[in-house]
């Protein structure tokens, strides 16, 4: 008969008005300014840099490769490298960026830049309200703003980021142990020129075993989320300085 | 001490006219009445703009407008601070004249209506012996407004929204004046507040109101529905469906003037439900005759804004229909429907509120509504369809 | 392409011919522009409408105000690079133009996505597909001017995808996910049972929906017999999608292709018989009951695993020299890409086949004959994304 | 003659040559319009409250927008730059002048013509209806009649059109306006009178 979808629907909008009071879960909205939603942990809005430490200028992870910039979409990256090498956080001397600047309003949040870093240097922010009063200048971000410390990474992406210092402090123990054997190894190379061919066939057992990297498997997974392949693709190369840079 | 809260504001009236010299008394009394009608109908105006939003934002499962004041409450404050603030843009090519003169005449011809509503006991501000007439006559006036409007603005949208607007305004002004026929015979006058005194008393726990007879309970849901539809309210708000014609016959219009046909569209909904009020809920007649000591007053307004909720729960829920259903249904259903009314009016006055009137009009109106609805059927109604897979 | 593994219940008709409908009044023709600034063209699209009285009578398209030179960029930037471009093709569906894109990579690479990954995509793909149809008809009801009831409701549920979408992939609307030979990231802890909680949650709505809106007169009367788009000419247009579906045509890429692991689920494919607005709604309707069914099972059964093909590189990604046509069944239709590789790093020759587009050539063909309330519904029936039309 | 009836004379007079020399179509009609109004008003004044109200609802609100639908739908262009006044304009004028002095003499010779006190005062609503049912009964019937006849004829009017509307023909070969006369229909206005 005439009107019963129309009443039918009347009593849905009835439900749905009581509803509204009553449960939660169907009102979606929060009122924004006071109340937020905690962002996700995967969430992601601008790129940043993370430095270690507390010297924005002396921790800064990243060293200039340029590989974001080139990999960048809508290249939104711009990068000039600084002439003077600094130790990087291996101790191996690297160059830094003497200009990193991000412009954000043409950036489109694609996280490439993150996954094609070799270095565990710039990240993705969970930031969104970055209006400002001069819509081209304002959304140009400098290097100083960008530069953020690894505390706030652990802060924002707590898993990611504990992936990252568990890999980078493999490395750093690998590199230490490597230069710790390289050390040794040229101690002897010295010793063993000094002493001529007196002992020529004494296997190196000085040189300590490399310390088992950390294999918690969640860790290696999150570790290869972060990163994406690039990352372990790029694993071996890693204490090298790429070959783009110079 | 209850016949005091009552026509307080009767009372109040004439005491400041004994203060007025004589000879400015009429023109003191007609700023009485129509000053406060103004003043109560501008606020209905504006609670009902945070009513809607606020009802229809829960209908949705929104919060709805909560940043002005507590609760969102001034928010009609910093919509009509805005829109006397905005810049009135008028395209180069209108008709200048017409075009600021259609707002204007929009809300005249809602505000004349005003004058014969019967807010309480004793609270009309103009006992017209032909005080029905005399509200269509006034509302016939938007429609030349309406046409100023879309005509004015040189606008395709705009004309063809005014074109809608006359033709759906004429198309339901028939059954909007042809339901209230049934009322009018059985109180044997036009007259506003000899309509409600018809319906005052009581039979047994139930009100004599119109609307609790089988004729008169049909003949008010016509009128609500045209009243709808003259107050282009969904789902009859062709003439502005922004999904088709942008915002109608004011497409054109911004800043202050836009929101005047806002408050002279929301005022023509407010006096159509009001008259509704008067011709079939009693007007100012409590439900029950022990709630007989609330004000007058108030139970109009109670009533008003049941059926405002009403309006906002229909629009709420409905999609829009297209403009030749929309005369279809004007004239296929509404009209014949609301003439049977009339003959079910008729007969109720010779078989009397007994069993055999309730069966008689009672079936009558329901036969005709249940013929007339499959009457529209073969191209209106749901038909089941039943759907294939592929696997 | 299309036509070879197209299976066809009864033979298209030989004779058939496109008939034009147009009424033949005496009266002026009033041409209007609907857009590209209209509220309810889905964005900038125009149509050029001439309307004889209020039915079209010769009905233009006009789009390309958002064109953004799509497929010229991807051919300028690596092939990884364009990925976060193909979000914003249809940018309600990024998933499943990821999901086409990195498809057709993959054929160009010789890529594999280990099992996981290719549940993974088979399970973000539905929720797409759900969402999309949520909104589309969120959409199509607000344009018939149920004032955003539905459309809120819609958004209600899309919200909770939305939020899985996040979790997932950082990002609600350009998820920018899959990558050439796997996914970005594995699934978050928790984020199985989340989805599984949504899935289970979905029917509530759907039949809320129904009983909201589904038995409506209004809506019955809108959209049956509205906008039909006959078999023979679908074909022949080569529409796809739900819109070549709710004309009774059976051709779903994922039953067609089986690409991914969609031959591991079973699922079925609903038609209709009509081809009128009302079957390409309920046919989306229908089709979400059945994601809902392929999401059940494959959120069951995705094993554990890596979700990269070991042999996929990010950087310096440079397939061997060849072509590849990838083509998915988006929420839209069939959404394909079309690369041709010269060995280096950036595709040579880059394109996309939007749905969107192909389905919006039938356009006129609908609505000439109907009202300029129909054309808007019809527009709104095709599911068109400006995005991925202008491209 | 009291001085609100002067004004509303002069607003009628005014309005009413303003709806005959307007260059603007939808002006004239207008002024028409409020020569209507005007024209209640002065009922209203004059006690015959019936009248007055059914004048505004049937000649404001339902003639007064034909003739707006008339005009609109007719007119093509801007209004012509002719002169204001038809050389024929002197048998209207002829017409009017006939009825009017017609209207006068009548008015005159009436015996209420001194004593306006004793007509409208006794007339309510209720004796117009009684008046209507019981002495003009047949010409009421006669008019309900005429009017159910316009009505039904109107309505078959619209339909025929309607018929014509649905044909089916090729686009490609009435290609757009050219050849479609332009000349426009009212078949709308029949159902809202």
């Amino acid at each position: 008969m005439l009107g019963t979808g129309l009443i039918k629907g009347m009593a849905e909008t009835a439900r749905n008005f009581v509803g509204s009071f009553l449960e939660e879960d169907r009102l979606t909205t929060v009122e924004y300014p006071e109340e937020r939603i905690p962002a996700k942990e995967a969430a992601r809005s601008f790129p940043f840099l993370v430095f270690d430490g507390d010297d924005a200028e002396k921790g800064l992870r990243c060293v200039a490769c340029q590989i974001c910039e080139k990999e960048c979409p809508p290249q939104c990256i711009f990068i000039l490298k600084d002439t003077a090498k600094k130790p990087d956080f291996v101790g191996k001397m690297q160059f830094q960026p003497k200009v990193f600047d991000i412009d954000v309003s043409v950036c489109m949040s694609c996280q490439i830049c993150v996954e094609v870093c070799p270095f565990e240097a710039i990240k993705m922010d969970v930031d969104f309200e970055l209006s400002r009063f001069d819509r081209f200048e304002g959304l140009l971000i400098h290097k100083d703003e960008l530069s953020k410390p690894n505390s706030y990474f652990r802060k924002i992406h707590p898993t990611d980021a504990a992936a990252v210092d568990a890999n980078l402090a493999a490395e750093k123990a690998k590199a230490e142990a490597k230069a710790v054997a390289d050390a040794a190894a040229k101690a002897k190379a010295a010793s063993a020129a000094a002493a001529g061919l007196a002992a020529p066939a004494k296997p190196a057992a000085a040189a300590p075993p490399p310390p088992p990297t950390p294999a918690d498997p969640i860790l290696k997974s999150a570790s290869s989320s972060t990163a994406g392949p690039g990352l372990a693709e790029t694993g071996s190369g890693k204490t090298h300085a790429p070959a783009h840079g110079s | 001490m209850i016949e005091w809260a009552d026509q307080i504001f009767v009372l109040l009236k004439r005491e400041i006219l004994l203060l007025v010299p004589v000879a400015l008394q009429p023109l003191a009394s007609i700023l009485l009445s129509v000053g406060p009608i103004m003043g109560v109908f501008a606020t209905l105006f504006a609670a009902t703009t945070v009513l809607e939003r606020k009802g229809l934002g829960r209908i949705q499962n929104r919060l709805g407008p909560n940043r002005v004041g507590p609760f969102g409450l001034l928010q009609p404050l910093a919509d009509g601070i805005k829109a006397i603030i905005k810049e009135d843009v008028v395209p180069y090519r209108t008709d200048r004249v017409l075009h600021t003169l259609a707002p204007i005449l929009i809300m005249v011809a809602a505000l004349l209506a005003y004058s014969v509503l019967p807010l309480g006991r004793n609270m009309v501000a103009l006992d017209l012996d032909a005080g029905v007439l005399f509200f269509f006559a006034a509302g016939a006036t938007t429609e030349l407004a309406i046409f100023m409007a879309g005509w004015s603005s040189r606008n395709k949208y705009a004309l063809l929204g005014a074109m809608r607007a006359i033709a759906q305004m004429i198309s339901y002004e028939i059954p909007l004046i042809l339901s209230t026929v049934g009322v009018l015979m059985a109180a044997g006058t036009l007259s506003t507040t000899g309509i409600v005194e018809a319906q005052s008393g009581y039979s047994g726990l139930f009100p004599n109101w119109y609307v609790l007879t089988p004729w008169g309970f049909a003949g008010f849901f016509l009128f609500l529905i045209a009243a709808t539809a003259e107050a282009n309210r969904s789902p009859f708000d062709l003439p502005e469906g922004e999904s088709e014609l942008v915002a109608g016959y004011f497409t054109e219009y911004s800043g202050f003037k836009f929101a005047m046909f806002f408050f002279g569209e929301y005022l023509g909904l407010f006096a159509a439900n009001a008259l509704a009020i008067t011709l079939f809920l009693g007007g100012w007649n409590a439900p029950l005759q022990i709630l007989d000591w609330v004000p007058s007053y108030l139970w109009f307004f109670a009533k008003l804004l049941f059926l405002i909720g009403l309006s906002i729960w229909v629009r709420g829920t409905t999609p829009r229909l297209r403009a030749d259903q929309l005369m279809n249904f004007a004239w296929k259903f509404m009209l014949p429907m609301s003439l049977v009314n009339i003959l079910a009016s008729g007969l109720w006055r010779f078989t009397g509120d007994g069993v055999l009137g309730w069966l008689v009009c009672g079936s009558l109106v329901a036969g005709s509504y249940y013929a007339l609805g499959l009457n529209l059927a073969p191209k209106n109604a749901v038909t089941k369809r039943i759907y294939r897979f592929a696997t | 392409m299309s036509s070879s593994n197209l299976q066809l219940e009864a033979p298209l008709d030989p004779a058939f011919k496109v008939e034009r409908r147009t009424a033949t009044g005496r009266g002026d023709l009033l041409e209007v522009s609907m857009g590209p600034q209209h509220p309810s063209t889905h964005g900038v699209f125009r149509m050029d409408v001439v309307l004889d009285g209020e039915r079209v009578t010769k009905l233009k398209p006009v789009f390309g105000y958002l064109h953004r030179n799509h497929e010229k960029i991807a051919e300028n930037t690596t092939y990884l690079g364009s990925m976060p471009y193909t979000d914003r093709l249809d940018y309600f569906c990024s998933l499943t133009n990821n999901w086409a894109y990195a498809l057709t990579v993959e054929k160009l690479a010789g890529l594999q996505p280990p099992e996981r990954a290719e549940y993974i995509r088979v399970i973000t793909a539905e929720f797409t597909r759900l969402q999309n149809h949520v909104c589309l008809i969120g959409f199509l009801l607000q344009d018939m001017g149920a004032s955003g009831t539905p459309l809120m409701y819609a958004f209600r549920e899309r919200e909770a995808i939305l939020d899985l979408f996040e979790s997932l992939t950082g990002a609600r609307m350009m998820c920018n996910y899959m990558r050439f030979g796997g996914c970005r990231v594995d699934l978050p802890s928790g984020w199985l049972d989340q989805a599984s909680k949504v899935v289970d949650r979905f029917p509530r709505f759907l039949d809320e929906f129904d009983r909201l809106i589904s038995g409506n007169e209004i809506l019955a009367a809108r959209t049956q017999g509205v906008g039909v788009l006959p078999r023979e000419l679908a074909v022949s247009a080569s529409v796809t999608g739900p819109v070549l579906r709710a004309s009774g045509v059976n051709y779903d890429i994922r039953k067609v292709d089986k690409y991914g692991i969609y031959d591991r689920f079973s699922f079925r494919v609903p038609l209709g018989d009509h081809g009128d607005v009302y079957d390409r709604y309920m046919v989306r309707v229908l089709e979400m009951h059945e994601s809902l069914a392929i999401l059940k099972s494959a959120l069951r059964d995705i094993p554990p695993g890596p979700i990269m093909d070991p042999k996929a590189k990010l950087r310096s990604f440079k397939p061997k020299a060849g072509e590849a046509y990838g083509r998915i069944e988006s929420a839209k239709g069939e959404l394909g890409f079309y690369v041709i590789s010269d060995g280096s790093a950036n595709p040579y020759r880059y394109r996309v086949r939007p749905p969107s587009l192909i389905n919006l050539t039938v356009l006129e063909d609908m609505c000439v004959g109907h009202t300029v309330a129909d054309a808007v519904i019809i527009l709104g029936s095709i599911d068109i994304v400006l995005g991925e039309v202008d491209r | 003659m009291s001085f609100d009836l002067a004004i509303l004379a002069l607003l009628i007079g005014v309005s009413a040559i303003a709806a005959i020399t307007l260059r603007d179509l939808v002006h004239c009609v207008l002024c028409l319009a409020v020569t209507f109004a005007s024209l209640a008003a002065v009922y209203l004044r004059l006690g015959a409250e019936f009248l007055a109200f059914s004048q505004v609802l049937v000649y404001v609100g339902a003639v007064a927008i034909l003739a707006l639908f008339v005009v609109l739908l007719t007119r093509t262009g801007e209004p012509r730059a002719e002169s204001r006044f038809s050389p024929q304009v002197m048998i209207p004028l002829a017409v009017c002048a006939f009825v009017f002095t017609g209207l006068a003499a009548a008015a005159w010779s009436s015996s209420l013509k001194d004593s306006p006190e004793a007509v409208g005062a006794s007339m309510k609503l209720k004796d117009v209806g009684r008046e209507l049912m019981t002495s003009y009964v047949l010409p009421l019937e006669v008019l309900g009649l005429l009017l159910t006849a316009a009505l039904i004829g109107a309505a078959i009017l619209a339909k025929a059109d309607d018929g014509e509307d649905d044909e089916v023909t090729d686009l490609g070969e009435s290609q757009g306006q050219q050849q479609r006369p332009m000349v426009a229909t009212t078949h709308s206005d029949p159902k809202h009178d």
